[in-house]
């Protein structure tokens, strides 16, 4: 195991934050090597100095032992470092194939395209992956899920000797995950070096030969991954001791019912869909990639219209035809899709934590209480550990976790009687998870009815009273709180009745 | 330059700094000529901006919710000759006749802003559409001849008298303190008001404003129609300055103002943009196409100094804020 | 059923010396028993979309075609067309470069505006410095209006000089803020010519707005003008006769069409008018509002 | 309409929906008047597309990289009076001027591209400086008179010419054969190159591209270099159909060549678009045009009813394509 990449004393700042503090790191090839820190910690900024996308104020990069320069990613991939952004960077207009082969097309005369070319070796490596996907599918169409698999293949194709993965996992559910370690596996064996970034705790025991742990942008340590205790590594992290709680699922026997979904269809999409929420419940959904968890929530939330099917909100009908009438009824939309669907990059935290509850906040004549929304936007981030330098910062330039968190207080200020999370904590570190488990329980504890989709099977069990489990647009069953994995994915893999493999 | 610098407010540097263009050109004129740094120069520079000014701040609206307008320019026009229609032609006292231009701008906004918001027709398409509709519609009412405001007297004090020249001594037209009373209210509605922060949400990411549950639709039809009424403004100042309602006027109108929107520093793909750069744009504009004119450059070279000192100007101030940051 | 149809390509329909051209021309077709249109582009330098409006009238099958050249070189194929096609054509305001019109119905611009640099030259009392504020830098009657005057000053009137002239598309803010920018530049300036109706008006709003003392000269009338001349604002004003273009126009059109033979240049005149001869016959004759 | 549907091709269906808008005009107007599906009306329409036509498929290009090009107009007119000093000032041969034609286009248009990608001017900007320093330089270099081409024999014939006609009794002028070549090189470029590759992603996610190691500047630069020679070839095609280079025209074709590639479903965002939308836009315009005047409706009726037309096509065009959807 020889040396690939090693940095000194990286040091970068941005107006009124400094992102890293004298940062070292090195990988060796053939080993994965996590990198770990709470959001904002200065990990994605680290990798994107790596990669070229940004040069540091200070400090020495050397690849095989030469010191080198990299003012551009093309700069950074001819050295052979291949990342797969945090932030999807694709063209949402392109093809997957298109997508994955930009910059690098396979050309026949007069700068033509070899379309068939780019097409079959797309599907090859998709083939390799384990996935079904048509390398000519828009991705505009596409899931997160599926984009980032999209990235992945994309950063695969480079056959990079230093491949960067800033959250792949994000997304993904365990099979994809499984699916994806795999493929680590092999690059592993054939020499390439990892640098692995992930919030998921037990990936980094199952995949990583070393940690490197940063905090606030400075260097904290590294250590060897099979030696260390994941406590270590956490309290490494934040500075001090996490405290797991246990589910306690309420008696909730006498509890109103708050929402009722009664055979709910749309399209191919959504089947036949019928189940009920009490007050007080959190209603965990689990199912693989593509189930249709989220355009069931859409469906519910009016973002999307529904074939057929009644919705009863405190036992009355009503009829949602757009977000804003969900939203006078009384039901929250915590989109998966944060970028797109959740945030207003261009505007500061307080705008974004303010944009679902602007009326309540304003006069007669629609001025905003600017001071009270400031107060209110300190308080979340307070409370959620939010870092930005002050409630007035764009939000693009926070970092993916710290967005997260911003689209969560947006909902929690909007005080939704029923409140639908669609991943919540994608890309929220350890820390921020906990707090946002205790804030779910509380809310609960209050009253709120609240679904919870996720993809990450051990938050569905530790969050939810009960589990609803989809399959292909289905909702093929509903267990109780705390039941087991096996029984779980048997429903989420129970494909027309018949359970399969 | 997010929502909260959007007022005329903002920290002094910055203000300064978005300035500095418009200051050289004065400045280099003033060398330049002596006629050009006088008071009744000065006031003719800034009677020149007002109207231009009134649109390019009432187009700064729907530009900063990621829309465009091209029919600002007609449907200034088409107010002017409704208000010339009521005025004139019915012979109604004045108020009715700015309730008119303002009431006409509103509703052509609140159409526009219906095919948009609810038809889901392009920006591009529903304006493009509502210009052509709009100037046939001046030249059909009228039947292609002005009409004159020769029986409304005062009429003419609406852009051209000097309320403020009555207090202190310096001339400043009534059109010049409309455009600044406009400007002064669209930034306060940026800047304050829910209907502003929802102006800069649509355009920054519109279906997460959706998504949090707010009525785009209702939101985008209000600005446009706000939008529209700013044109009827627009409208009664034009006429006022030409003592008529000129039916064949307009076309045009709409890049000079998008053009001194850009200018200002407002994105084109919407989400941001201040009133108090549109106003330095609009000025920018005027101040040279005044000064070209007071040095007598000749006509030709005059539309090209113009076109070069435009990317220069927005090149210097780019160079400056990528300075800043 | 069968009435003939004379369609008038001209060079523009939105202004009103546009607006009494079409006067005359149904004026004539109502007499004449004949069905006129009357289109033009919406400014004079779309010479490109005046030819495919000569191209669509000529689809249909006109008796004979009344046509304002913005560019007379540019339109000759299609004036070849109607000429094989046995569609008589007549030209009208500034007539056309070829042989293929059977007549010409148009105002001399060039001496038109000779004459009112004579009036400008009388009125500053033959010394000082005039501007020039035209609707047109490159179009036929733009040009001429600005040569004639031009020339003249030069020709005839040593002792005054041209300081500037500007073009303000007829666009009546337009002018005024050019009228504003060049009392600016020149204060001692003695008199302003606006070449159109457009510009007149900008000039006299500039004037006005100014509150300069300058001697106004225009072209064409309209109510505006008119009312500032009465007011003493302008001066005077040249006047072509556009209601007699157009009439004289579809009457020669109508005869050519019926194998007749046509005179082949109908000039139909310029006037001078000032507050002292506004309300002679003669003169109100060819002013419109 | 991805990248992979960009060509003149695409499936049947989807070509179906698109024309419709312009089969239901075309049939309309062939029932209102008999003089309008005629041999020479059919090809005075076309006629009237081609130099729109050609300037549109150039701006396409644009547009698709999320940019604009309002330089289009003075551009064309530009290097229409640089072919006319190249031919009739110096005497030079025919093919030495559509050289000329098409490298000023293309010279201007890299100009305008290294404005934008390189010193990162915004398009709106950049090209309307353009559009100002080409249209003074027209009238500079031409002394503000046509430029006539009497002295080169056959220049007529490269717009009003038929090779067609001389092997088919379809008399097509040559102007539309060279837009439907122009169309079809661009359509090809887009679908199946490189270049056509990274117009799509850069008005997609340029960032993106960007990090994906592409020079971005580069291509943008080439694109626009492209968009400027199309350009050059309106300009050769307006000048041999008025057999003269006119220095003053060009202002306001900009307007007309966006809006026939937006009523064409280019999303001016970027990202997406077709030649073949683009064609259809610039039919449905010149369609319109042309049947309300053989209709002999009154102009100002025209314009209004062209408004209306526009709204109500793209409307069309979109309940069709949710439809499918
Ligand atoms: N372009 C920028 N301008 C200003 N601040 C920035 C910029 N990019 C990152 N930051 C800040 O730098 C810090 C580090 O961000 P970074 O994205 O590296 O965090 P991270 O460790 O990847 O967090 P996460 O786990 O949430 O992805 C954050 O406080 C972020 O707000
Ligand atoms: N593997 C796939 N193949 C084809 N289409 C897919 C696939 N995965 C997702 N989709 C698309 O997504 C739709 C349902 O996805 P949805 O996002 O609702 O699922 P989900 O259960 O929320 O899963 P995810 O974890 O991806 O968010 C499908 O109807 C399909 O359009
Ligand atoms: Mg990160
Ligand atoms: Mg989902």
């Amino acid at each position: 195991m020889s040396e690939l990449v090693r940095m000194e004393a990286i040091d970068k700042s941005f107006p009124g934050v400094h992102a890293l503090k004298s940062v070292n790191f090195d990988l060796h090839s053939g080993e994965v090597h996590a990198l770990m820190g709470e959001n904002g910690a200065g990990k994605s900024t680290l990798m994107k100095v790596l990669s070229g996308v940004y040069e540091p104020d200070s400090g020495r990069v050397f690849v095989d032992g030469q010191e080198v320069k990299l003012p551009t990613p093309k700069a950074a991939q001819d050295l052979g470092i291949g990342i797969i952004h945090q932030e999807l960077a694709l063209m949402r207009d392109l093809t997957v194939a298109q997508n994955i082969w930009i910059g690098r097309e396979p050309r026949l005369s007069f700068g033509r395209i070899d379309e068939a070319k780019l097409n079959a070796d797309a599907a090859a490596i998709f083939a390799s992956m384990h996935i079904r996907m048509d390398p000519r599918t828009p991705v505009e169409g596409l899931t997160i899920a599926r984009q980032q698999m999209v990235e992945i293949a994309k950063a695969l194709s480079y056959r990079s000797r230093v491949l960067i993965m800033d959250e792949p996992t994000a997304a993904l559910n365990d099979a994809e995950i499984a699916e994806l370690f795999a493929i680590i596996r092999r690059l592993k064996a054939e020499g390439v070096g990892i640098i692995y970034i992930s919030h998921k705790m037990d990936e980094i025991k199952q995949i990583s030969d070393r940690v490197t742990v940063m905090r606030d942008g400075a260097y904290v340590g590294t250590v060897v991954a099979d030696e260390t205790p994941i406590s270590k590594i956490i309290s490494m992290m934040v500075g001090r001791e996490l405290k797991d709680e246990a589910v306690t699922i309420p008696d909730l026997s006498r509890a109103e019912t708050a929402l009722e979904v009664i055979d709910v269809s749309r399209g191919k999409e959504l089947k036949n869909i019928s189940f009920s929420l009490k007050k007080g419940e959190i209603l965990g959904f689990a199912g693989l990639m593509g189930a249709g968890r989220t355009e069931l929530a859409r469906a519910i939330f009016g973002a999307e219209p529904i074939d057929s099917g009644e919705i009863r909100v405190h036992g009355r009908p009503v009829r949602i035809n757009s977000p804003a009438e969900a939203v006078r009824a009384g039901i929250g939309y915590l989109s998966e899709d944060r970028k797109h669907y959740g945030l207003a990059l261009g505007m500061d935290v307080r705008a974004n934590i303010a944009m679902a509850s602007l009326r309540r906040h304003s006069d007669a004549i629609g001025r905003i209480d600017e001071a009270a929304l400031a107060k209110i936007a300190k308080d979340y981030i307070a409370k959620l550990a939010i870092r930005t330098p002050s409630d007035r910062q764009e939000l693009r330039l926070l970092s993916g976790g710290n967005q997260q968190k911003v689209v969560i207080a947006k909902w929690l200020l909007r005080d939704c009687d029923i409140l639908i999370f669609d991943e919540p904590t994608r890309g929220i570190d350890v820390g921020a998870k906990a707090e946002i488990y205790r804030l779910l329980n509380e809310l609960a504890a209050q009253g709120k009815a609240i679904i919870v989709i996720s993809s990450e099977l051990p938050e569905v069990l530790r969050l939810s009273h009960r589990i609803a489990v989809m399959c292909e647009g289905r909702l093929t069953g509903i267990l109780p709180g705390g039941a087991d994995q096996e029984k779980i994915m048997a429903l989420a893999t129970e494909r027309n009745g018949k359970t399969a493999a | 330059m997010s929502a909260r610098e959007s007022g005329l407010g903002g920290n002094a540097q910055q203000k300064l700094l978005a300035f500095a263009s418009l200051i050289v050109l004065v400045i280099g004129f003033s060398l330049a000529s002596p006629n050009f740094f006088q008071v009744s120069n000065i006031m003719a520079i800034l009677q020149a901006t007002s109207v231009n000014g009134v649109l390019a701040v009432g187009v700064t609206l729907i530009i900063i919710t990621g829309g465009i307008d091209l029919s600002i320019g007609t449907l200034m026009t088409f107010c002017a000759v409704m208000t010339g229609v009521v005025l004139t032609w019915l012979g109604m006292p004045l108020p009715l006749g700015v309730l008119t231009a303002v009431g006409t701008g509103a509703l052509c906004g609140f159409v526009s802003g219906g095919l948009v918001a609810r038809m889901k027709i392009p920006p591009f398409i529903a304006t493009l559409g509502m210009m052509l509709v709009l100037k046939g519609l001046s030249l059909i009412v009228t039947g292609t001849k002005p009409i004159y405001f020769n029986d409304t007297p005062g009429f003419t004090t609406i852009a051209q008298g000097s309320l403020i020249g009555q207090i202190i001594p310096l001339p400043v037209p009534n059109g010049v303190l409309v455009l600044f009373i406009v400007a002064g209210v669209a930034a306060w509605i940026l800047g304050r008001t829910v209907l502003g922060r929802y102006t800069f949400a649509l355009g920054s990411n519109e279906e997460a404003v959706r998504l949090s549950g707010v009525n785009t639709e209702f939101w985008k039809i209000a600005i446009y129609t706000l939008a529209g009424a700013i044109c009827g403004i627009a409208g009664l100042l034009i006429a006022s300055r030409l003592n008529s309602a000129q039916p064949a006027l307009g076309l045009g109108y709409e890049l000079e103002a998008i053009a001194a929107v850009v200018i200002g520093g407002t994105s084109l793909s919407g989400g941001r943009g201040t009133i108090l750069g549109t106003l330095i744009g609009a000025l920018i504009m005027s101040v040279l196409t005044n000064g070209l004119r007071v040095l007598s450059v000749a006509p030709e070279w005059q539309t090209v100094v113009t076109g070069a000192i435009i990317i220069v100007a927005v090149y210097a101030d780019q160079m400056r804020r990528r300075g800043r940051s | 059923q069968d009435k003939l149809y004379v369609p008038l390509i001209s060079k523009g329909f939105q202004h009103q010396f546009w607006q009494a051209v079409k006067v005359g021309a149904d004026k004539a077709g109502a007499e004449l028993g004949v069905e006129v249109t009357f289109e033009g582009p919406d400014n004079e330098s779309q010479v490109d979309k005046q030819i495919d409006m000569l191209a669509a009238a000529l689809a249909k099958k006109p008796a004979a075609i009344g046509f304002a050249a913005l560019d007379s070189q540019a339109a000759i194929p299609l004036l070849k067309q109607a000429q094989e096609a046995n569609i008589p054509v007549i030209a009208f305001d500034s007539g056309v470069d070829s042989d293929i019109p059977l007549a010409t119905a148009s105002t001399d611009n060039l001496a038109a505006a000779a004459l009112a640099a004579d009036k400008m030259a009388e009125l500053i009392g033959g010394e000082g410095k005039v501007a020039v504020v035209a609707h047109d830098q490159t179009s036929r009657t733009g040009v001429d209006r600005r040569d004639g005057f031009v020339n003249r000053i030069k020709e005839s009137h040593p002792n005054i000089e041209v300081v500037t002239i500007e073009y303000g598309g007829g666009d009546h803010l337009k002018s005024t803020e050019i009228t504003k920018a060049i009392l600016t530049a020149n204060p001692d300036i003695k008199g302003i010519f606006g070449t159109n109706e457009g510009s007149a008006i900008g000039v006299v709003n500039g004037v006005k707005e100014s509150g300069a003392k300058v001697v106004v000269v225009g072209y064409d009338s309209g109510k505006a003008q008119k009312d500032a001349i009465r007011e003493g604002v302008m001066a005077g004003a040249i006047t072509q006769n556009p209601v007699g273009i157009g009439y004289e126009t579809v009457k020669a059109a109508v005869a050519a069409a019926k194998g007749e033979t046509v005179e082949k240049n109908i000039d139909t005149g310029f006037y001078w008018y000032d507050k002292t001869n506004i309300d002679n016959p003669e003169i109100s004759a060819v002013l419109y509002d």
